[in-house]
């Protein structure tokens, strides 16, 4: 599908609320995909970690925030450290995932979760999970 | 024996006990003693990555706080716990805007000084820059010698490099290092440094289920006899859910999962009651009778 | 005038009737003698070619070898002909191809030269003898030359695939109003129509958008499967022509019979072409 | 009571548009000491200097005060047609009112009118008290020295030697060649670096003019262009070498081996050595810290060995001093040392190489005698991967500059391992291909049709070693897909810096270099074969990274400056510089530590500080660091520069 472009899409509010959420130069991001050649889990992603600076880039928020690929991001911090232009990547898939919870918009349903996940996994899985999946409200 | 705050976690109170009482124990044999904080609260488990939250802070604000009014360093040993407060200690430090907002939340320990000079450490940073590798070796009791442990360095404990000022990781080597100076034989291996999947277990279980697999495939085909981590959650996604890849995969040999300090406790010969083997999915014990170590 | 060899292809006797008829037409009126060529077969269409390369060009080829019996150049009406017959002349430019074509239709003493007919008319004796038939009117037109009058342009040579203005050449001389407009060779969607029909009404639709936009009242090709694409997948009401039905009104020998074959009712721009005499 | 002329420039309407000229021109008809007021469209045309040259003769003008551009632009145009016109150059004075009246007071006009009167007053003022100066001339001695044994230096100094001068060519190694003696073949076109480049470093080593100076570093630069004083230091060979004869037999006996450096680790090297076998010169030294001799005491095989006693253990360094007139700079590049990216594992994992290291594998005189073969195992690799930009174009990890020539040479090292090997497959990770020069797209291109050659635009993450093979981690972006290779070997194509030492270096010749050790040009695109230091060129890899072709044409571009300084009789330099009111000075030093360029220094009999002339810039540090005043520049006396601001206010 094409992209259509203009002044407007490229400085949406969508795209000023990540640069100021995430505090990352995207503008500098010079597509070397270093970031998806080592995230531990492209492999499962539908929009890749390159993928995703691009699409910021050109404005196209909106594929990106009902992407599964926002929730797959174990935030290793594996692409924010190997980024040759210093961008932290991983605050740029934090921004699409605040501004898609503060939408209202939830990946998985609480309720589903299995009974014994909940009791063996470590509290830090838990809140991590949880805090990216459920929003406050 | 010198005494440091120490800062246990929910985990280590509950889930990862065998974490946290082998290192109070072990510690004391080496001369420390960890205080634990009285009444403290959660690190926050994730460190706010958006630039707009400071709700978050505010905990482990809180938290060095308290452990600042007895000593300018805090000892931590989860790795979400590290790497929380460690990051959140530099950003306080560094940031005055965040820090005025962040005190705005709090009352008792809104003082003028912040405590600036305090340093979150990790447990391992005692043993490596306190005692010395070189010492420990002396001090242990008995040597891990002919146990190949392949160390797991996780993600939370040295990433990101420039907010967590630990090791570089890429290529680090200090729990490879803490391996041989207990008299074990450290294997390195090509996923040591690999996410284990973390909290993706929750939401997408058979996701981060691969990447556990990867890493502890990875290990044995070095010629790894174990695993050696220091996070919670590693050792949930590479221990307790090897019963899932055990059920998956008929060639899936088990591997067990050592817990830093079990390994610490082990050759400073703590009575087997401490090390919490229990805890562990695949039992490390017969392992363990095997060389003699126990 | 001029004698020229003639290759209507299967369209012009059958679902371009009023293309062939015009032609023809024309072409008497003009004074240019033509022949048909001799037991013509298909040209080998979009079929042969999926079906059986070596089929593709032996069909052609056969066209070839019954006009190198006449004197003069070949003239094909149909972009799909053109084509096709200009793709077997390539394959007989090598040596080894044109043995292996003279092994299954025997010798050619020559091989002719073949070219779209638009390139009959855009001769200067033929200008100069069209130019004096003006058709002077402020209808728009827009000139739309399709893929296969012009692509793959190493095998045609023909005009520039980025630049066509046949077309725009001979109805200017007729006095006609041209329009600048970006899309004269877009594809309209081609054979798709049957297989993929909702692609081609996406095409057509921005094919005519844009010649709307350019204030064009009719389209103008010289292509049957285009025309045929333009006129039933359009969700507007604007008539396409073939270059040569603009001739016929133009020398004043134009038919009804032609215009009852067209799906949009081409009167309106027909009287007004004419209004203008 | 003075002559002068004042010309005003409406510069079309840069001035003019923003300036009434004709009330300036009103304002200054009539000044005192205005003898002639005048303006014109263009005053820098011919026309316009035709003005000014006139009323030089007729009006018999004793100073110029050009209103205009700034003296940057044309102040050298107007004292050229003043001198031709009889008037002493330096009696020439601009008052710039375009760049710093017209141009930035566009919206008040009557101000800037205002402005435009109140400059030229000034320059009136300074104009009267200029002094009619003389240009300094000094003898130039027209020897040169190269630093630099590669190719830009040898190109550089056999330029210069033809032309008939004499050169003095130092290298830090002990054979000339540099980095293109290691190389296999060259791109585009794939000939033998070696058979390229000995005829040159023959020519070199024979040449009447050239002093070869091996195994010797700069240590010492004293003087100013025209007028050098070197001290160069000549290390300890341990090896006699107007004795040797070039034989051999020590290197052949010597019981020591260490890694080779011209190898690069890949193959061995004896204690004593040469660097290669078409060394030129082709003697040998001894490696102190591999010889057996050196770290323990016995050994002494090469002594007995040699037919000549040359070998002389108890060598010293030598400090030779030299004279010249002009230095090329040739000092050429190393590479990013790769363990500053451990998660490609270099270092670490044998296979894992760099691109010099390739080179020396591909070369018949390399250590697998040509044969790509891996060093782990001495497999020959059937898949091979080739990583491009590692440390260049990466601010974080390396350097954030394009180092140019990677692009080039992995290219060219993948098709010559699909000519050795032709089942193998090459993998190239790739950011952007920049193939700027003549023939190298073809090449590329070639190479991909050729050589069947993978082009994956994208960086590779990490690499691992499983088993034998090494696991790369990489991403296509173009198919928006992670790719992992399971590669026998991987090339990496490192970032190129300066050479090691070449900032140090810069200090000793008191040339800029830029924030990597590069050294600066003086322009990057007018000037830029000068360095910022009169006298000292650039040439090859020692500005900037460059490949072999741009290498040699800045080479020659260097001598030929070299050349056109070595053609003037005598040097010329600006009057304008410090001088000392020889009645104030009291000799008090401030001026010596404050002078940037060393030319200030007491006269130790008189008591006084004087000033070199050949050295001085005409800075003024001396002048605002004298207590006493007695510093001063030429025709810019505080009095002056009082009179001017009395004048204005």
């Amino acid at each position: 599908m094409k992209i259509v472009l203009n002044r407007e899409k490229l400085n949406s509010f969508y795209v000023q609320t990540i640069k100021d959420i995430s505090l990352q130069k995207i503008m500098s991001c010079y597509q070397c995909g270093k970031c998806t050649a080592g995230c531990p889990v492209a492999d499962f992603m539908d929009v890749v970690p390159n993928e995703m600076m691009r699409l910021v880039m050109l404005g196209e928020i909106e594929k990106l925030l009902s992407s599964k690929a926002i929730w797959l991001c174990t935030s290793c911090f594996q692409c924010g450290t190997r980024c040759p232009k210093g961008i932290e990547v991983h605050r740029v898939f934090e921004a699409l995932r605040s501004i898609a919870l503060r939408e209202g918009k939830n990946y998985t349903d609480i309720e589903k979760l299995s009974e014994d996940v909940l009791d063996e996994i470590p509290q830090q899985g838990i809140i991590a999970g949880f805090r990216k999946f459920e929003s406050l409200e | 024996m010198v005494s440091y705050p120490y800062f246990p976690g929910c985990a280590l109170s509950t889930k990862a006990k065998a974490l946290d009482i082998c290192a109070r124990e072990a510690m004391k044999s080496l001369g420390y003693d960890l205080k634990e904080i009285d009444d403290w609260t959660c690190c926050g488990a994730v460190f706010p990555l958006a630039e707009d939250e400071h709700i978050r802070l505010v905990s482990p604000a809180r938290t060095i706080f308290k452990a600042s009014k007895i000593s300018d360093k805090l000892v931590t040993l989860c790795s979400a716990c590290f790497n929380v407060l460690r990051r959140s200690q530099k950003v306080l430090k560094e940031n005055l805007e965040k820090r005025q907002r962040v005190q705005n939340y709090m009352e008792e320990e809104a003082v003028e000084n912040y405590p600036e000079n305090l340093r979150v450490i990790h447990l391992i940073e005692i043993l490596k820059d306190e005692i010395g590798f070189e010492n420990l070796t002396q001090k242990i009791k008995k040597s891990l010698k002919g146990l190949k442990i392949a160390p797991f360095y996780d993600c939370l404990t040295f990433r990101p490099p420039k907010e967590m000022e630990f090791e570089d990781p890429e290529n680090p080597r200090i729990y490879s290092n803490f391996v041989t100076a207990l008299g074990g034989e450290a294997i390195d291996f090509s996923y040591r440094s690999e996410c284990c999947g973390a909290h993706i277990s929750v939401s997408n279980p058979e996701v981060s289920l691969e990447c556990s697999m990867r890493i502890l495939d990875s290990a044995r085909r070095v010629g790894a006899e174990a695993l050696l981590t220091s996070c919670p959650l590693c050792h949930y996604n590479l221990d307790a859910r090897q019963k899932e890849m055990v059920e998956k995969r008929i060639d899936f040999k088990p591997m067990p999962v050592f817990y830093l300090t079990q390994l610490l406790g082990i050759a400073l010969e703590l009575p087997e009651n401490l090390l919490g083997f229990e805890k562990n999915y695949v039992s490390p014990l017969p392992l363990l009778k095997e060389r003699g170590l126990l | 005038m001029k004698r020229i060899i003639y290759y209507p292809g299967c369209t012009l006797h059958s679902t371009a009737y009023e293309y062939g008829n015009s032609t023809e037409a024309v072409l008497k009126h003009l004074g240019i003698e033509f022949e048909e060529i001799p037991d013509w077969n298909c040209c080998g269409a979009a079929s042969a070619k999926s079906l059986n390369h070596r089929l593709s060009i032996l069909l052609p080829a056969r066209n070839l070898r019954n006009a190198a019996d006449l004197a003069g150049d070949v003239y094909v009406p149909c972009a799909g002909c053109y084509n096709n017959l200009m793709k077997a002349k390539k394959a007989m430019e090598n040596e080894e191809g044109r043995e292996e074509i003279e092994k299954k239709l025997g010798k050619f003493h020559r091989i002719p030269e073949v070219y779209p007919l638009m390139n009959l008319f855009i001769d200067d004796k033929v200008l100069k003898k069209l130019s004096e038939n003006k058709l002077n009117t402020d209808v728009k037109i827009a000139c739309y030359y399709g893929c296969a009058f012009l692509r793959p342009e190493e095998i045609l040579q023909n005009e520039n695939p980025e630049l066509p203005k046949s077309i725009d050449t001979i109805l200017n001389t007729l006095g006609v109003h041209t329009v600048e407009w970006p899309l004269k060779s877009f594809c309209c969607g081609g054979d798709l129509s049957l297989a993929s029909s909702d692609i081609v009404s996406v095409l057509v639709e921005k094919i005519l958008i844009y010649a709307i936009e350019a204030g064009a009242s009719a389209i103008v090709t010289a292509c049957p499967l285009c025309q045929a694409n333009l006129e039933m997948r359009q969700k507007t009401k604007m008539p396409v022509f073939y270059f040569t039905e603009i001739i016929g009104i133009a020398l004043g020998i134009d038919e009804n019979k032609w215009w009852k074959k067209h799906l949009v009712d081409p009167g309106n721009v027909v009287s007004k072409l004419k209004g203008g005499r | 009571m003075k002559k002068i002329g004042l010309f005003i420039c409406h510069c079309g309407s840069n001035i003019a548009g923003t300036i009434d000229i004709p009330e300036v021109k009103k304002f200054f008809s009539g000044y005192d000491d205005i003898e002639i007021s005048d303006d014109y469209k263009y005053m820098c045309s011919e026309p316009g200097q035709k003005k000014l040259r006139d009323a030089i003769v007729d009006r018999q003008l004793d100073g110029v005060v050009v209103a205009c551009c700034s003296p940057r632009m044309h102040e050298i145009t107007f004292r050229n047609a003043a001198q031709s016109a009889g008037l002493n150059p330096y009696k020439v004075e601009i008052a710039n009112i375009r760049e710093q009246c017209s141009w930035v007071h566009q919206k008040e006009k009557g101000k800037a009118t205002e402005k435009a009167i109140d400059i030229i007053k000034t320059m009136i003022e300074k104009v009267k008290r200029d002094e009619p100066l003389k240009p300094i001339e000094f003898e130039i001695t027209k020897r040169a020295l190269v630093i630099g044994g590669g190719i830009a230096g040898i190109t550089a100094a056999v330029d210069i030697a033809n032309a008939g001068y004499e050169v003095i060519l130092v290298e830090r190694r002990h054979s000339i060649g540099g980095k293109m003696l290691e190389l296999s073949e060259t791109f585009p076109t794939l000939d033998c670096a070696q058979c390229t480049l000995t005829p040159k470093t023959v020519e070199a080593g024979r040449h009447p003019k050239i002093k070869l100076m091996v195994y010797s570093e700069v240590e010492e630069v004293k003087g100013y262009i025209g007028n050098f004083d070197i001290k160069i230091r000549r290390k300890a060979s341990f090896v006699d070498w107007n004795k040797c004869t070039g034989c051999g037999l020590c290197q052949e006996k010597c019981p020591t081996k260490t890694e080779s450096e011209f190898d690069h680790g890949l193959g061995e090297r004896k204690a004593i050595y040469t660097l290669s076998p078409q060394a030129v010169p082709n003697k040998p030294i001894i490696d102190k810290n591999s010889c057996r001799f050196f770290r323990e005491g016995k050994c002494r095989v090469c002594e007995k060995v040699c037919p000549v006693q040359a070998i002389n253990y108890e060598m010293k360094d030598e400090i030779v001093e030299e004279k010249v007139g002009a230095i090329v700079v040739a000092t050429g590049y190393e590479i990013l040392e790769t363990d500053k990216i451990p998660e490609y594992g270099y270092g670490i994992y044998k296979d894992v190489i760099d691109g010099l290291q390739f080179e020396r594998l591909n070369s018949a005189s390399g250590p697998t005698a040509g044969e790509i073969r891996r060093p782990s195992d001495g497999k020959i690799p059937k898949e091979v991967v080739f990583i491009k930009c590692v440390g260049s174009r990466d601010p974080e990890k390396g350097i954030p500059y394009c180092s140019r020539i990677c692009c080039m040479y992995l290219g060219k090292h993948a098709r010559l391992y699909k000519h050795k090997v032709p089942d193998g497959q090459a993998y190239l990770f790739y950011m952007d291909i920049r193939s700027f020069g003549k023939g190298y797209e073809e090449f590329i291109q070639q190479s991909m049709e050729e050589a069947n050659l993978l082009y994956i635009r994208g960086r590779v993450a990490r690499i691992m070693q499983e088993g034998d093979k090494l696991v790369v981690w990489g991403v296509d972006t173009l198919s928006g897909r992670k790719v992992e290779i399971k590669a026998d070997m991987v090339v990496l194509g490192t970032a190129v810096l300066p050479s090691k030492g070449a900032a140090e270096l810069g200090k000793i010749l008191r040339a800029a270099t830029d924030e990597y050790g590069f050294f600066s040009e003086a322009h990057i695109k007018l000037k830029p074969v000068e360095s910022m230091t009169g006298g000292i060129y650039l040439a090859g890899c020692a500005q900037s990274p460059k490949d072999i072709p741009d290498t040699v044409a800045q080479a020659g571009a260097a001598a030929a400056k070299v050349l056109s300084l070595f053609g003037q009789e005598k040097m010329i330099q600006e009057p304008l510089i410090a001088c000392v009111d020889y009645d104030l000075c009291s000799g008090c030093g401030v001026c010596v530590v404050a002078c940037p360029f060393d030319a200030r220094m007491l006269d130790q009999e008189e008591r006084i500080s004087i000033v070199n002339e050949a050295l001085c810039q005409g800075c003024g540090a001396c002048v605002s660091a004298c207590p006493n005043k007695a510093c001063q520049l030429k025709n810019a006396s505080p009095k002056t520069y009082i009179a001017m601001v009395d004048k204005y206010l």
